[in-house]
């Protein structure tokens, strides 16, 4: 089948989100691999509201750039995303919302699909309109209508029967328009195979979701948050799931107090976890700082926004990287890793507690917006077997030699570079945690030796990180005879591949190394791929190019910068054409 | 590495849903003369936990001296510092509670006040100026069997905490809760704190504090919070009572302390304070709010005394009662089947 | 580049060192429906400066009604959402009081309630989430003539923002404080709020709100907030006249206002408000702080009007003060001299 | 006369401190140039206090290496000083508080001086025994009694006639001691000219009373702060004095609150300064962001104090540079201006003003606590002439064509990258400040398209700044055939320049460049100096390398980097001597 990529656009508050989620559930039931993308206006009502699609039998690595098919609501969405429609691309809209637009290019197809009346019709109330753009669409796609009776029955079930009865009369009455009236073929001949055995052993889900999913299976037992978007999900998600495996949660009344909390858990032992956005992380500084100079396990998911300052809450960027590796006054070490796909969302999230129980540090797992609301279908994690790591506690049958005499060393210096950490209530543990400096007992101690020695303690630690994930820090793609190598990070890690597998089709080489490290860089992994290539460019979406920055303050590479700072994601075709630009000899 | 999974008692949900409090047997007998420690109040931990009032009784340990709290550091306080005084009481009331030092959880912020934690034998974190309730209700929601104790100055609970004081009187952890208020700066030389009174004169109020004073009682009357009390640091006794009864507390037990500087303050002295402070009357009721805050309110005394305790479910009845009904939904604790309804 | 100085009006002291409130005289009458606007309101203007008030009755600008302030952005509120309500009786407020829009500066936060400045005709500043009062009372501070207004949502003010409230309260800054209480968090879709009722179900507490809920008034009464009010969107003539009065007052005005939010929250809701609201009785003494506290408390109703005022020196009349106090000294203002004496 | 290097040791509250203040002034007015060094523990009572000054007929660089003598009040200082004493110099010492230490160095000269009980004799009371103190130091430096009894006088006459006198008895009591008893020559037998004129024309003061006094003659008239070590006493100075000058001064509750008060008092039209240190600017971070987005002039000081977190207090450390650079979730321009003595301390608040006026603009003075503290005797600043800038302000009559139809646009697109500014009470001028992405006018704008407009708008402003700054962005000093750069930021600077000078003697010809600006950088003339060097060291007292990272992540450089994170500063024997190993062939 072909690779197809569908948007939805309406006003906020029309259903534009709904409607794409049950057909996204639906396409991947029915087998299709998928990929989505989507965005919100930031007022509660009105405004534009779009949903992004891309279908298709094989891996799905990006959004898709430009649309097959396009469903506009009204006639805002029209204007908005016509000009997105590629050549030969077909848009459906409802004539009662929009005007008959004498201006549609001529290279496009429209089809008048009247969603308004053909609910009404159907429930006698248009409030299920999007759910018949759902019919019309799956019809299209190919997509069983028993397939999406079973989404939409799960998706209302909650609602009574009445809600489901009325939104299957509505979806039935879409995609009998499709079949009926609609004079265009279906999108997709190719018959699905709803393969069972392969659907069983897949996940559909948000980047939001395996985050929280991770941090289940991490064990982390304490959360504490303040709702910002796009985070909240995640704590929405750890409210529910939480009490159900032991753990706890608080709502707090700020995200000071947010990460205070998850300290004061992760001091008595518990595996705590925050997230938050770019405003919440400025105000967590002070406290990072703190985590890094006691010593303690926590991790802080920060979901990325377009910034800075309250900047466009709904949009994406990548815009808190030096934040992240950087952003405390006094020098603080933090591990900073980001994930690139819904799978390392959980992933990462299980490394993140790993590597900070293990190394007593703040992890920041950098997400961002676009993929805290992308749905894939990923592989089913696995549990079994999942590595899942806690930090050395202190007991008595572990005291050493000096302990005996002065008591226990909360901060002894060890040749692994690790303390072993007594949890309040062990006999005989009790220590000082303080930010001041301080000696091994924690007690207060400004002499210059021991700031530095304790310098040396806290800092060797990512030294110690970078050596533990060896080439799991990275992804590294590199066709033969590739002599201009891209480095990106995050969200954006699909798109790039994408680009340059388009390029090669092409036939230019291009190589991609992506770190999912970034404090502390991969740096030997990273400076042989620089030495290996004539010139790098380094894929950003943002203003300043941080990682390029981060890179050259490390390594003494000069790379070249793709940097988009517009509140959407980039495109492959996009990534494509710079590469051309700078290929052409 | 080890892959053991977090330890099952930090999250296990206690056997009843009933309040804590009512499972407790509370003493009745107010706490009288520190000295009376030993043998019959050894048992009397504040672990709500039936089992850990067990173990305790069962090991046995001597009862604990008021200066067996003592860590051994020194304290770094000027001579006559009402923080010395603060201290021996809060000494007296863990030695009248039998407190293990292995469960005593202190958390200080940043101040002279915020050197407290390293003075007692216990497990302590000197956190942020102002982080204190933050961090503590993050141990107490997390954790059981343990006592948490914060410890702030008047500006670490007053002015950079502030925002936090509310929250944790509605969430009610159990825990204590001590400002020392000198109504100063201290450990910053000498600026006005929000409790300094109007007109003072100090190195950042050349012409006299213009603000109001903020009175800390009357604010957490406002907010709820389910114990307040107010001591003086050279009325030692009553102090060590009041301390005594909030370890006890079940609940948010805050105790406001007033704990002269003798460096930087020339108006709130132990003088000043002797000739405004009076105790609250014998027949006091403290479970009428809106008479706390009459006496509160009083503009000519200081008065001191436990204000107001009221028993109300806590932080940690409601999350062990929210993790127990959650447990027994279907499939609870089952992360496989939480994956496959993914689909 | 022009070296040109800051400009003299911002910073200079008043004429006279009397407190605001005994220089100017009070309406007594309380407004009454907010049609009544026009000629003999126009020049009330709040500034407390007398020539001020000479420029504004001189400049003779016809009085304008309450629709004159909106600035022509539609709101982006959902339809029937409280917050219209509370912005149209500001208006009501804005024109009895005659206010140019010129002199009005909105300090507004994040939520829904944070729109509400680009609303409003006048200097608006949209700030981050919390942190109305300290960047309102910068503006206080450092300049005259102009009214500020805050307005918060009940997250806004009392959870993130909730530090910045008994300091301001304290220095009793010559401005409107407006929290738009919905009891929810409005823009992030439904979590609840330090004013949510115990039990409630949003999607942050499956399990129901564990927290107590506060109370505004109460907190504000024990911070001595010199006016304390609280009006329903609902009742908006009553509204009204508590944002005419609020807008009079000189020194730190708080209104809290009942306006819900029919998206996401469906326990306060405005039948749950029109059953249990209730207008303060009409015998009803603001002067009576305990009384306040105690209708405040007040377990079956919510009552609505002016809880509380007190007229006191404002934080502007503390600078003047200060300002024209130093200004006697000796080489005032005088940096040359100032200089000379490092030596 | 010869250059001499004294230091003071005691106990926190043994009066230390003001010893060393009163000999410091004596010996500026009696015509020496200054330097001095001073360390506070950080609680109120006990713990080692130490003053360090150094002076010279010759303007001094820096604080000095080794001691010509050490003053100790008592045994602990004896202990941690002694071995800090050059070779062949003097130690003074407290018989009755020390013991007679068999191990002093056979080639330090010790001689008791019971300063205990020279003052108890004198006045009956030993409190006055640190002003002994200063009358046997002045005795060694050759400072008149008269000049010191002038300083005395005035530093106690606001506790009373009495007291005045005991200290006077005190004093001469010293005096009279060294003159009498003190088999030690005078350290200085050249005659000091205490010339009149000279004297007057100079000024003795702190790091932190210059940045004051620069506040209050850039025009400052709004300050708003939360009490920090080492940060206060600005805070504390403008207390005083800013009513004094029409301003406007609050104690807030806490660094939110301040910089919030200044961002108010800023959009008023009022010019707005903040003094605070590490946890203060932690708190900050989320309001910067505010600052840069809503383009409003606002000037922050940050005396920087040893981290991370709590630290030490009252130590002093370069930690805070890449906070300060890049510490905002999201990409918020700011500027970062470091100054190198008393004297720039008031030249840069002046210039950090002008900017943030005229580029409306966020502007960070990174000073620190050896700064703060330092005392030197500088040329009297030069009010007559000072350019002192005010943003350029919106009226009716600055109106343009677009405004009349469409009204006000606060953030107007121009040719000169500035927008004026109506301030509220100007008729016809309000807008709307916020946050969120905007328009023109200030109304909320997510397109892409104007997120990149704006985007461009506040970072122009960097590269506008870097060439308004031009050259007085930096101090460069080139020996003719220095092949060996050294680039240096803050409070360094002197220390540096006199390794550098010590080198010349030593015929090691080494370079010197040290930017005052630190964001931007001044990019091109040290890309010009890196080129034309061999080998570049950067020279930090941080563990990192933070100018060294950040001028890698810009230019394409590799220096070796000298770092010291110990809480005490260099001296420039330390530089000197990693010089000659890097220059050694
Ligand atoms: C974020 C932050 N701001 C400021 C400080 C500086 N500071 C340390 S202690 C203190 C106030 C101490 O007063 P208080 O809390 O009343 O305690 P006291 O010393 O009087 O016991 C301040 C402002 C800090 N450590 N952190
Ligand atoms: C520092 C920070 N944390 C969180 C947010 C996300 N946020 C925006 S509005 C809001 C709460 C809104 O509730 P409320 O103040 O009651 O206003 P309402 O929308 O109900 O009018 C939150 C948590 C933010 N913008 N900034
Ligand atoms: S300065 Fe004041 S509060 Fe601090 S230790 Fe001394 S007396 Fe106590
Ligand atoms: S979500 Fe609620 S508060 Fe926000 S605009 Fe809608 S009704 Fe109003
Ligand atoms: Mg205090
Ligand atoms: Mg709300």
């Amino acid at each position: 089948m072909k690779d197809l990529t569908l948007r939805i656009g309406g006003e906020g508050g029309e259903g534009v989100i709904s409607c794409g989620e049950i057909l996204t559930r639906s396409a991947a039931r029915a087998g299709f691999h998928i990929f989505t993308f989507r965005t919100y206006p930031a007022e509660i009502r009105g405004g534009l509201a779009m949903f992004q699609l891309r279908v298709n039998a094989k891996p799905v690595l990006a959004a898709g750039h430009r649309q097959d098919l396009l469903v506009a609501f009204n006639q805002e969405a029209l204007n908005a995303y016509m000009q997105d429609v590629r050549q030969g691309g077909k848009i459906l809209y409802d004539p009662d919302q929009c005007d008959e637009n004498p201006e549609f290019r001529k290279s496009l197809k429209t089809f008048p699909v009247p969603l308004t009346r053909i609910c009404k019709k159907a429930t006698d109330s248009v409030r299920g309109k999007n759910v018949t753009a759902v019919g019309v669409m799956a019809n299209l796609l190919g997509i069983p209508l028993e397939v999406v009776i079973g989404t939409l029955k799960e998706q209302f079930q909650k609602k009574g029967e009445k809600i489901v009865g009325m939104n299957i009369l509505a979806l039935v009455a879409g995609f009998q328009f499709a079949t009926e009236e609609l004079s265009l073929k279906r999108l997709n001949s190719a018959p699905v195979h709803a393969d069972r055995e392969r659907r069983e052993d897949r996940l559909i889900l948000s980047g939001n979701q395996a985050v929280a999913l991770g941090a289940l299976a991490a064990g982390v037992r304490f959360c504490a948050g303040y709702p910002i978007t796009p985070a909240t999900p995640i704590f929405e998600f750890l409210a529910r799931q939480l009490p159900r495996f032991g753990g706890h949660i608080i709502q707090v009344e700020d995200e000071i107090a947010a990460i205070g909390a998850c300290i004061g858990a992760s001091y008595a032992g518990v595996k705590s976890l925050t997230p938050t956005s770019g405003p919440g992380m400025a105000l967590m500084g002070e406290f990072i700082g703190l985590v890094s100079m006691a010593e303690l396990p926590l991790v802080i998911v920060d979901v990325q926004r377009s910034g800075p300052s309250t900047g466009m809450p709904t949009k994406s960027e990548q815009g808190d990287l030096s934040y992240a590796a950087l952003g405390t006054p006094g020098e603080a070490p933090r591990v900073v890793l980001a994930p690139s796909g819904v799978e390392e969302c959980f992933t990462l999230t299980v490394l993140a507690t790993n590597l900070a129980e293990r190394y007593q540090i703040p992890v920041i797992l950098l997400s961002d917006a676009s993929l805290a609301y992308r749905t894939e279908s990923v592989q089913k994690f696995k549990l079994k077997g999942l590595d899942v790591w806690r930090r050395e506690e202190w007991h008595e049958k572990n005291r050493h030699e000096s302990d005996e005499e002065e008591g226990y060393q909360r901060y002894a210096l060890t040749k692994t570079g690790i303390s072993p950490v007594a949890i309040p209530g062990t006999e005989h543990g009790y220590y000082q945690a303080t930010g001041l400096e301080h000696d091994e007992f924690g007690h207060p101690n400004y002499s210059p030796s021991y700031h530095l020695a304790m310098y040396h303690k806290r800092f060797d630690k990512l030294e110690r990180i970078e050596n533990e994930l060896g080439k799991s820090a990275y992804d590294t793609y590199c066709p033969e005879g590739s002599r201009i190598g891209i480095i990106s990070w995050g969200s954006t890690k699909g798109t790039v591949r994408e680009a340059v597998l388009l390029a090669e089709e092409r036939d230019l080489k291009i190589a991609h190394f992506h770190p999912i490290l970034l404090n502390p860089l991969p740096k030997v992994a990273l400076k042989e791929f620089a030495d290996r290539m004539d010139r790098l460019i380094v894929v950003e979406e943002n203003f300043t190019g941080q990682l390029a920055h981060l890179i050259r303050s490390q390594l003494d590479v000069e790379p070249m910068v793709l940097n988009k700072a517009q509140g959407i994601p980039f495109t492959s075709r996009e990534i494509l054409s710079f590469i051309k630009k700078v290929a052409k000899p | 590495m080890s892959t053991k999974r977090i330890r099952e008692n930090q999250y296990e949900a206690l056997p009843s849903d009933k309040p804590e409090r009512l499972k407790r047997k509370r003493n009745e007998k107010t706490a009288t003369t520190p000295q009376k420690t030993g043998e019959t109040l050894r048992a009397k931990t504040r672990s709500g936990k039936k089992d850990a009032d067990a173990k305790a009784a069962e090991a046995a340990t001597p009862g604990l001296l008021p200066k067996d709290y003592k860590s051994g550091v020194k304290p770094v306080w000027c001579p006559g510092c009402g923080h010395y005084g603060s201290l021996s009481a809060f000494f007296k009331g863990l030695s009248e509670n039998g407190i293990d030092p292995k469960d005593l959880v202190i958390i200080s912020g940043i101040g002279c006040s915020g050197r407290f934690s390293h003075f007692v034998k216990g497990y302590g974190f000197h956190v942020l100026h102002g982080r204190v309730l933050p961090v503590a209700q993050g141990i107490c929601a997390s954790t059981r069997g343990l006592l948490v104790c914060g410890v702030s100055g008047d500006g670490d609970a007053l002015a950079i905490g502030g925002g936090h004081l509310p929250h944790a009187a509605r969430r009610n952890p159990n825990m204590v809760y001590m400002i020392l208020d000198n109504s100063i700066y201290g450990l910053t030389k000498g600026q006005f704190s929000p409790t300094t009174r109007q007109d003072t004169v100090t190195t950042t109020s050349p012409f006299g504090v213009t603000e109001k004073r903020l009175d800390p009682l009357s604010l957490l009357l406002g907010y709820d919070a389910s114990f307040v009390a107010r001591g003086f640091s050279a009325n030692n006794n009553q102090l060590a009572t009041i301390m005594t009864e909030a370890i006890r507390h079940p609940g948010f037990a805050v105790v406001h302390v007033l704990s002269p500087c003798v460096t930087f303050n020339r108006q709130v002295t132990y003088d000043f304070l002797h000739a405004n402070c009076k105790e609250l009357p014998p027949d006091y009721d403290p479970s009428n709010k809106v008479n706390a805050f009459t006496y509160a309110q009083d503009p000519d005394k200081i008065y001191t005394g436990i204000f107001y305790r009221e028993n109300r479910p806590t932080l940690q009845n409601y999350h062990d009662n929210a993790i127990q009904c959650a447990r027994k939904t279907a499939h609870a604790g089952d992360l496989e089947h939480l994956l496959s309804t993914f689909k």
